[in-house]
């Protein structure tokens, strides 16, 4: 029998009437066995959370949950009343969250946090409960147990506090594990540790439903992949079905959107026909020089001894972990950060080494799209407004802004409806096209592109790394693209460079640096990533 | 930095304040028109010129004024407020002899909004119910009102017009009733929304989310996780509103006739006994920057953030 | 009517509480025991030498004994003087002091200590102006010479100031010791002795068992019926009214006016009024410089405004229109020959105004010569205002505006006031002033020698034959003399229009009908509690 | 880094605010309809009094709400309601004055302070810290004991008590904002300084300002009726609410009318600039 049977689930929010009722899922079936991993993947609103919340009874007041049966062994979870739902939670049905910084009660400490299961169900007696946490937490491979039980969340590494967190779901022994995201939060390398952790899980017996938006983290540790869009089960199968044969349409895009290596050159949202255009052949002409930068808060060296050149029409990708100080070296060549020591030069006059009044008037020059576009826009402001103020300040002809702001819109892929919207009223991908096309009103030199895809979905991802890919074609873009994604740095670059701690450790075309990695720390990167078996 | 450490830049910072406070009331009160002699010497007196000049020297106003101000800053220094022009006693005494009793009802006062706060906001967070229409609306209330118009309700209906909380008599705690709610709901509304709204923001959080997959009851997700993230900013705007309840009970002493540290203020200002309201402003200073050093290191038993954040 | 359920349970509980506590006895006659809670202001300090004023005296007349007792009626009796004698020249009085009177210490009450009384009397302040020369005591005779003939002396003893502390107290305290007060501090002979006071809250006094010389003017003998009173002191009026309503008080002080009429539907209450002796509330008329200097301006001032009709909606009952400087309060001295010299007459006021060249209107109503306004600024210090007194000036205020003339009413600290007054920046002054003696307060408010800073004369009154008359009256022991003079006085003062007096005020108190045997005092304020008793 | 919104349960909580703001809906307008008639008794009494507010009427003395005075009038004859609308425009002036200026002296301590830093922030903020230390009643009191009594001295005093109050914020909004992601993309396109001030800074740091404001024209309301119940504000006969609460304190049980009227404007005012500022808060947030 499957631990937990799901035939024809449906969630729906109530609105104040019928018509505004939301359908969040739709039509949902699955079974979930011991020692196997059904997997449901999606982008965001797709249903994938509200299905995860629903199966432990915690849709929310105002969710309508409906289905032909939900069965939890030989239980009817469908006639579940509050006291019966507690009873299941924590002991039949563990949970594990994304990002576990939040997901732990910052004010308690792990210790209270983990055993809280066992105190809640009475599961150990409570002097018993203290050496019961600390067993779990050895069993999750988080070193030095008994330290890290009187700690807090703050104080443990992303990669810890995740594990802390799985010891929380399995302290009540469950059956079932529900993994909701739980690796989004976190580097490739500890990403891969989690997984493995994961899928010990798995081997132990346990039956594990896995909710992400990342079909390559799914890949890994799935016996069935669900993959649903606005609700609807789109494609449902084995891995191996889903990633060699897929059916809908839908996840052929999905897949196909996804960047890596094997892309580049390539649509990743198949909306324009793409020339394989290799910009790399061209003479080598520097536009960026640094040298020799160096960057110190407090004792931290957050940038070591750094140079590079970046060449004109080149797209030079910056790749490392959070921490490793690519962002910090992305503002020092903004001129937003001085460096302590070492410069920089701009088509080879100085750049780092002016005073601000008289970098004031080269800024044009060098130019950001940022992470979170939302918040590099004045709430204030239309877009009108956001546009023409970068011509504003190139001494822009008044005459003519409205048209060039038109036909800067139109070359990121908006049009004049956009105009008078402000950065509320755009969609997430709409937005980060504003940004490019503000940073693109100066004929910059060079552009500076700090995780510009990491807050969007994979398809949107999609449509602003072409639409970036197109423009640097047609332009002659010469870029710095920073993230931390190897997939996208693979499929955007010219060059790539890898930084740990605050040195660049490895630098070459991105296929030798990434399918051939000679620094140990970017062995560690590749192995941990996450590829699809695809052929 | 230390505790030690910061707490003794803390306590310095707070005896700057004092200090600057105290500058700017003697700045102040020696600009204020009435002649102090008059006020010494009280309402149905006669004061012949000799007389006058004694006081003056008694009380060393014949001085310079630099060294009146030398005077009082090291007086203060001392301990020493001065002496009341009005009562004739020093103005330590007279503040001493009346804070127990606006104490009580100021920390009476605290307790029962924040004890009132808390139950209002662990009953009605993250929920829809008409008990949740019903306390915003007496929160709204509480906020909207003057605090003498309640104080007067309570004190006609409650206990005049049903004799249920007598304002005079016995000392007993029923004779606080009425002025402690009066005091506690000039608060009550105001914490409880800040409270309710850090509740809805933490039930909201990814950690309770874990807590209730945890099969923890709502109940306890409300007062193991959640009351706890409600308390902070909780704390905070008792501390802030410590030292206006002081200043509350002006209005509160007034309405019920009882004794204390508002109505001498009270009394004090409408007869410019320029000792005593240096006194009181002082004293209140000194309350808020006190409150607000304890607060902080409070912060840190029920904050760990903060307690690593400087260890 | 308003009375509802629930008020009514509350007195069927203590209905059957007392029933419990013992039979009851029959009415009218006292019984001993119980506690007096009452509602009423604080007195300033409890030595009423060092720091006096109405409130301190009326909470300590029962703490401290007098020599001799004034009834409200004007007849003194002995007490702590078993007899006394005045000379013939009015010069020199003889007290023959009684045997056995204890202090609540248990020291004696002898002549020395009577004299030690005086003798600081005479010291600290000055025998408030009496011209005594020397005070001496000799066996159980205390000698009191002055220096000319005062006749107020007697009634001056009879007032509660001079009751009689112990020297003990007086050589073991300093002045703001005894001021503070408390149990062995404030040591007296009366029938109660302080317990406990809590400043701002409440004085407590307790029965002095050993207490056996009453005034011959008292009801019984020996130990006062009450066990105990509780004085607590609220400041706010509807506080005192809503206290004794609502049974936690038993007297309370003070009853606004506003509230007579439902404390007197009331079945469990009583409501205690007398005439006010004293100068009626009324407006002091600076006539030391324009435009007031001008007898028309000050007669317009009497006629402009229809003060008997905001007597009745303002006071409502709680005072009668007043037409002489002294108050029907004391009979002996009121002439109520002056009553209805004048009537309200809006043009004939006009008319003086217009006469005495004030003719010219200017653009806000008000009139206007050489191009000042007229306008007047009335002091009162915060102490002498009232609720009625607040609404009856806005009264004022609207009657004056009607005939031309801009009325301006500064309630301020005595300090301030005291200030304005000496730098005489002040047109008018309201206020009444409560005493027994009319002869004694006439001459402060009115004899030329009275002048800022020596006195009260606030009107700057300079008039021969009032001094005459003034300076005849408080010579005299005579009280018959006395109040033939201070009448003539009360003619003068109307002839001149040196005051408006506006009302002839009463003391208001409510009580619970419970209470028995209240008295008022010479002065109009509530008596000792000595005879007082709580039916059970 | 991505889907940061999932593990919220947006669903819920939408609907929650949504389900608030629709309830707020008849409050708002009746907040609006309030503050609207309030607004014309402040700016024209004479159209809404029936009579003059400091008109005696010995013979009406103490009249219980009835047609021909819909308020019931006081000791000496005066109409009520017309005294309360009067009193509108002191609660008003008070109120909106108060606000005004501790609002544009708040700006410019909070903007001088966030925008150039360092020892004039240090100083400035010492300052606000001390003046801060005070509890506002406590220290309109003090200014009130200087300036003396009166309406346009109660406003100042509350004026000067709320100051410290707005620099604070407007310097923690400037930081704020001198932080943020456009203010650093303004400074990347080489926007003059000078111009990011005036056109970002300044902006944003005045749009919530003024909101928040709105909320403090409430304050000032109940703080002025405070003051005035202390007897510290203008003498009668001024119709002001505070004071003619205070004035009515004694009638209470006798004649409620007297007291209860001015007391229910007072808390109505208090209310609806409350609700109203509350709710143009939530709206200016929602849209930002």
């Amino acid at each position: 029998m499957a631990l937990l049977d799901v035939k024809n689930l449906s969630i729906r929010f109530a609105g104040r009437s019928a018509a505004e009722d939301v359908h969040a899922v739709r039509g949902l079936s699955f079974a979930v066995e011991a020692g196997q991993c059904v997997a449901i993947v999606g982008e965001s609103g797709s249903g994938k959370s509200a299905t995860a919340r629903a199966l432990v009874g915690l849709a929310g007041p105002n969710a309508l949950v409906e289905a032909d049966h939900l069965l939890l062994g030989a239980t009817n979870l469908l006639a579940f009343g509050p006291r019966d739902w507690r009873a299941v939670r924590g002991r039949q049905i563990g949970f594990v969250l994304q990002d576990a910084l939040v997901s732990l009660d910052p004010l308690r400490t792990i210790g209270a946090e983990v055993g809280e299961t066992l105190r809640e169900h009475r599961l150990v007696p409570r002097t018993g409960i203290k050496p019961r946490v600390l067993e779990l937490l050895a069993s999750v491979g988080i070193p030095d147990p008994a330290q890290r039980h009187d700690q807090y969340a703050h104080q443990l590494s992303g990669g810890l506090r995740q594990r802390a967190l799985i010891a929380s779901a399995i302290s009540g022994e469950p059956g079932i594990i529900i993994a909701d995201e739980p690796t989004t939060a976190l580097d490739v390398i500890v990403q891969a540790q989690i997984l493995r952790l994961l899928s010990e899980l798995k081997a132990d017996g346990r039956g594990l439903i896995l909710i992400s938006h990342d079909l390559a983290v799914v890949s890994r540790l799935a016996d069935h992949i669900i993959v649903l869009r606005h609700g609807e089960v789109v494609e449902d199968g084995t891995p191996e079905a889903v990633f060699q044969r897929p059916q809908a349409d839908y996840t052929k895009a999905l897949l196909a959107a996804i960047p890596s290596g094997r892309t580049r050159g390539q649509s990743l949202s198949g909306d324009a026909p793409r020339s394989a255009a290799a910009s790399a052949a061209k003479a080598a002409q520097p536009v960026l020089v640094a040298s020799g930068l160096n960057k110190q808060f407090g004792q931290r060296h957050v940038v070591n001894d750094v140079s590079f050149t970046i060449n004109k029409g080149e797209t030079v990708g910056l790749v490392g972990a959070s921490g490793s100080g690519k962002t910090t070296l992305a503002r020092i060549v903004l001129g937003l950060e001085r460096p302590q020591s070492g410069t920089i030069t701009l088509n080879g006059a100085p750049w780092s080494a002016l005073p601000e009044h008289r970098r004031r008037p080269l800024r044009p020059r060098v130019q950001l799209v940022a992470q979170d576009p939302l918040g590099s826009f004045d709430p204030r402001h239309r877009v009108i407004d956001i546009v023409g103020e970068a011509l504003e300040i190139i001494d822009f002809p008044a005459a003519g802004r409205r048209a060039e702001i038109l036909r800067l819109l139109a070359s990121v892929g908006l049009d004049a409806v956009h105009l008078l919207r402000r950065p509320r009223e755009l969609s997430g991908g709409q937005r980060q096209r504003v940004a490019i096309a503000r940073a693109l009103a100066t004929r910059p030199s060079v552009l500076i592109c700090d995780e510009p895809v990491s807050a969007l979905d994979v398809s949107t991802q999609a449509q602003v790394l072409d639409l970036l890919a197109g423009l640097k074609r047609d332009l002659e873009l010469t870029m710095l693209f920073v993230s931390h994604d190897l997939g996208v740095i693979q499929h955007v670059s010219d060059r790539v460079l890898v930084m740990n701690d605050g040195r660049i450790v490895e630098e070459g075309l991105p296929d030798i640096v990434l399918e051939q990695p000679r620094h140990p720390y970017t062995k560690a990167l590749v192995e941990a990533l996450p590829r699809l078996p695809v052929g | 930095m230390t505790i030690a450490r910061e707490l003794f830049v803390r306590i310095l910072a707070g005896a700057a304040v004092l200090w600057a406070a105290a500058s700017l009331a003697f700045i102040v009160l020696q600009m204020l028109p009435s002649d102090p002699v008059q006020v010494i010497y009280g309402a149905d007196a006669t004061v012949t010129p000799e007389m006058r000049d004694l006081i003056r020297a008694e009380y060393g106003l014949d001085r310079p004024i630099w060294e009146q101000y030398g005077q009082f800053v090291g007086r203060i220094l001392q301990g020493d407020l001065g002496t009341s022009y009005q009562q004739r006693r020093s103005v330590v005494s007279i503040i001493g002899s009346e804070l127990g009793s606006t104490i009580t009802l100021a920390v009476s006062a605290t307790i029962f909004a924040l004890t009132l706060a808390v139950f209002a906001s662990v009953t009605t967070a993250g929920r829809r119910s008409h008990v949740r229409s019903l306390m915003s609306a007496i929160e709204l209330l509480s906020i909207s009102t003057p605090a003498f118009w309640i104080g007067l309700l309570l004190l006609t209906f409650l206990s005049f017009q049903w004799p249920i909380f007598p304002v005079m008599g016995d000392n007993s705690w029923r004779s606080m009733v009425l002025p402690v709610t009066t005091l506690g709901l000039a608060i009550f509304g105001t914490l409880s929304q800040v409270m309710r709204a850090e509740m809805d923001l933490a039930l909201e959080q990814p950690f309770a989310l874990t807590a209730r997959t945890r099969g923890l009851s709502e109940w306890s997700v409300r007062w193991r996780h959640a009351l706890r993230h409600a308390l902070i900013p909780g704390l905070t705007i008792s501390a802030e509103m410590f030292g206006s309840l002081l200043a509350g009970a002006i209005i509160t002493e007034r309405v019920f006739g009882r004794p204390g540290l508002g109505r001498i203020t009270l009394q004090a200002v409408t007869n410019q006994d320029i000792p005593v309201v240096v006194g009181v402003v002082l004293f209140v200073a000194a309350i808020f920057v006190t409150t607000n050093i304890a607060v902080d290191l409070l912060y840190r038993l029920i904050d760990p953030r903060l307690r690593s954040a400087t260890a | 009517m308003k009375n509802t359920i629930l008020h009514g349970i509350g007195l069927a509980l203590s209905a059957s509480i007392f029933a419990i506590s013992g039979p009851v006895l029959a009415q009218g006659e006292p019984q001993s025991g119980g506690t007096l809670r009452v509602a009423t202001y604080e007195p300033l300090c409890l030595d009423q030498n060092e720091g006096s004023s109405r409130n301190t005296q009326t909470a300590l007349q029962d703490v401290y004994d007098r020599l001799i007792y004034k009834t409200q009626e004007g007849e003194y009796y002995p007490w702590l003087a078993s007899e006394w004698s005045i000379s013939e020249d009015g010069l020199v009085y003889t007290f023959t002091i009684r045997d056995g009177v204890l202090f609540h210490d248990g020291s004696t009450l002898d002549a020395e200590a009577v004299r030690l009384n005086l003798q600081r009397w005479v010291d600290d302040r000055s025998a408030n102006g009496v011209p005594v020369s020397s005070v001496v005591a000799q066996g159980n005779v205390v000698t009191l010479t002055l220096s000319e003939a005062h006749g107020p002396l007697l009634h001056d003893l009879s007032e509660p100031v001079h009751g009689i502390v112990a020297p003990s107290s007086i050589a073991a305290f300093s002045k703001e010791e005894r001021c503070a007060g408390g149990p062995g501090v404030t040591i007296g002979s009366g029938p109660f002795k302080v317990i406990a006071r809590t400043q701002g809250q409440d004085l407590i006094l307790e029965r002095n068992d050993a207490y056996a010389w009453p005034s011959a003017a008292a009801q019984h003998e020996g130990p006062a019926y009450l066990e105990r009173i509780e004085l607590r002191f609220l400041t706010e009026d509807s506080v005192r009214v809503g206290a004794v309503e609502s049974g936690q008080a038993d007297i309370a002080a003070g009853i606004p006016a506003i509230s007579v009429a439902n404390l007197e539907a009331n079945p469990n209450l009583q409501v205690l009024r007398t005439q006010q002796p004293g100068i009626p509330w009324s407006l002091w008329l600076n006539q030391s410089h324009a435009p007031l200097d001008d007898q028309r301006v000050r007669e317009a001032l009497r006629i402009g405004v229809d003060y008997p009709s905001l007597v009745n909606a303002v006071f409502l009952g709680t005072a009668t229109p007043a037409y002489s400087a002294i108050t029907p309060g004391i009979p002996l001295a009121y002439d109520a020959g002056q009553e209805g010299r004048w009537s309200f007459d809006a043009e004939a006021a006009k008319a003086l105004l217009e006469q005495a060249g004030w003719s010219e209107i200017g653009a806000d109503g008000i009139r206007v010569k050489d191009g000042k306004r007229l306008s007047f600024t009335d002091l009162t210090a915060t102490n002498w205002n009232n609720q009625q007194r607040e609404l009856f000036a806005q009264g004022i205020q609207a009657g004056l505006a009607a005939i031309g003339v801009e009325y301006k009413r500064e309630v301020l600290d005595f300090a301030t006031v005291d200030a304005r007054m000496k730098a005489n920046e002040y047109d008018l002054v309201d206020t009444s002033q409560a005493s027994g003696d009319g002869a004694t307060l006439l001459f402060g408010a009115f004899e030329s020698t009275s002048l800022w800073p020596a006195n009260t004369n606030w009107g700057f009154v300079d008039n021969p034959d009032l001094d005459a008359a003034l300076n005849a009256a408080v010579a005299s022991a005579d009280p018959d003399e006395q109040g033939a003079q201070v009448k003539i006085a009360q003619g003068i003062i109307n002839d001149n229009a040196y005051l408006v007096p506006i009302a002839n005020p009463q003391v208001v108190l409510a009580a619970s009908t419970k209470v028995k045997g209240t008295v008022f005092s010479s002065s109009g304020q509530i008596g000792t509690y000595y005879d007082v008793w709580l039916e059970q | 880094m991505t889907d940061l919104s999932s593990p919220l349960s947006p669903p819920e909580n939408a609907s929650l605010r949504k389900l608030r703001r629709g309830r707020l809906r008849p409050g708002i307008v009746l907040a609006a309809l309030v503050l609207a008639f309030l607004l014309v008794c402040g700016l024209w009494p004479q159209l809404v009094a029936p009579y003059d507010p400091y008109g005696l009427d010995l013979l009406q003395s103490l009249k219980p709400p009835s047609w021909s005075h819909i308020f019931g009038t006081d000791q000496l004859g005066r109409d009520i309601f017309s005294r309360v609308v009067h009193g509108a425009s002191y609660s008003l002036y008070v109120g909106v004055g108060a606000t005004l200026i501790a609002v544009c002296v708040g700006i410019a301590i909070g903007l001088t302070s966030g925008v150039l830093g360092g020892w004039v922030d240090l100083a400035f903020m010492r300052v606000v810290d001390i003046l801060l230390a005070f509890p506002s009643l406590l220290m309109s009191m003090a200014v009130v004991a200087f300036l003396g009594t009166g309406i346009t001295n109660i406003l100042l005093a509350i004026a000067i008590a709320a100051i410290p109050g707005y620099a604070r914020i407007v310097r923690s909004q400037v930081l704020v904002i001198r932080n943020s992601g456009f203010v650093e993309a303004a400074r990347v396109l080489g926007q003059p300084p000078l111009r990011t001030l005036l056109r970002h800074i300044l902006p944003n740091t005045i749009g919530p300002l003024v909101v928040l404001s709105t909320l403090g024209i409430g304050s000032a309301i109940l703080h002025s009726a405070s003051l005035s119940y202390l007897g510290l504000g203008p003498k009668p006969p001024t119709p002001e609410w505070g004071l003619m609460l205070s004035e009515g304190q004694g009638y209470l049980r006798a004649a409620w009318w007297i007291g209860v009227f001015p007391g229910v404007f007072a808390t109505l005012a208090i209310i609806s600039t409350t609700v109203l500022g509350r709710y143009i808060k939530a709206y200016s947030e929602g849209r930002e």
